[in-house]
């Protein structure tokens, strides 16, 4: 299952879909909000094209490490400290192809999914800055 | 013509979530844009240079696909296009 | 926590104690019993020594990566498909070192910790061999 | 002077969990290991090879830490020692 919702993610579910036969392996990235002197966190996304593009990177994942599953949740919206931002869960065979596979999608997300995230401070508000460099982006 | 402008993170604090232009037969997607930034006191600066060229890191999305500034000076609008314009993604 | 244990593993209990205010990511690897045309799958632990191996790898790991939180249980005893084998949940302030954290425990246990596997089939039972080499083992 | 020998895996599956092996002042390691395997028929040519040194792959613990088997030929058991024998780990 591949989504972007406002409620809180369902990690045990999505590990439970992940539990195939012919796994071996599962590996989780939950990726929660750091008590980084912020009072909260506001997420957006460009809905639509979001879910394209997470659908689009699950997919190569799938197809690059023989993923025997995947599941991709991203949160928006206001989440505060050790609240669950994104959470992805992958299996396979083995272990390598687990890992290096959450690995290849959370690294896709940051580069290509059209999120943003705002941390709001005592002293106000500051979008954080996209990872990779100022020329990031979709891929066209 | 109806064209839709979407704007997000902080073009959306700055310009709103999304404004409808009224596109003139033949106009670029760069133009668009354009119209939609003077539409704020202080606009065009959020995303253009002063040559007129729109800064390095904004994002332009012609529905749904990224497009290059260079391209985005060359394609033509059609009805009920959207384009989308924002900063870097910080997904994740 | 550090354990093993015959009893299934309670993963998210796990999450939760991972989920510290400095933790920016959670990075969870769960090892499963695949279907590999086997119908069970029995371990067993030199468990004092398990135990010793498992406090020593994660305590390496939370030094070199920085880490959060370290939870490691390994189950031993009858396995079926599908069934939980092991469990490692770490979190640290970034991705990378939460990955990489796991990573490194993963290949530790499968390199140190004196535990065996034996692979139950239709037409008798096969010890599965140490993955590194035959001279892998604790270190002295 | 008792001292306890552990087997774990294939090796448990020969010799049983454990033996109590009543040693002599100034045995070592390898000598003791030698009588446990003793016990069984076959049991030798499981842990040995025929010129009498350990086979390569085989583990030796003496007290929870592992000895190469050099060193195993040289360290004199005490009253109350563990030694476990076990062959390559596959944990995880």
């Amino acid at each position: 299952m591949i989504g972007i919702q406002r409620e809180d993610i369902d990690l045990g579910r999505m590990i439970e879909r992940a539990r195939v036969p012919e796994a071996g392996a599962i590996v989780v990235f939950d990726g929660i909000v750091r008590d980084d002197d912020i009072q909260e966190m506001e997420l957006e996304a460009y809905r639509e094209v979001a879910l394209e593009e997470l659908e689009r990177i699950a997919e190569e994942a799938r197809r690059r490490f023989s993923l025997a599953a995947v599941e991709i949740v991203h949160r928006i919206g206001r989440l505060k400290v050790g609240d669950n931002i994104l959470a992805i869960v992958v299996s396979a065979a083995h272990r390598s192809e687990a890992y290096e596979g959450s690995r290849f999608i959370i690294e896709g997300i940051k580069a290509h999914v059209p999120i943003w995230k705002k941390e709001l401070r005592r002293d106000g508000g500051r979008w954080v800055e996209g990872e990779a460099n100022t020329m990031n982006g979709i891929e066209s | 013509m109806k064209v839709r402008v979407r704007f997000f993170a902080r073009f959306r604090e700055a310009f709103g979530p999304e404004l409808e232009v009224d596109a003139i037969k033949g106009e670029t997607l760069l133009e668009i844009v354009r119209r939609a930034a003077s539409s704020k006191r202080d606009g065009y600066s959020t995303l253009f240079e002063e040559d007129g060229r729109l800064k390095r890191f904004v994002i332009v999305m012609h529905n749904g696909s990224r497009v290059e500034h260079a391209d985005a000076e060359q394609i033509s609008v059609a009805e009920g296009d959207e384009i989308a314009v924002f900063p870097p993604v910080a997904g994740g």
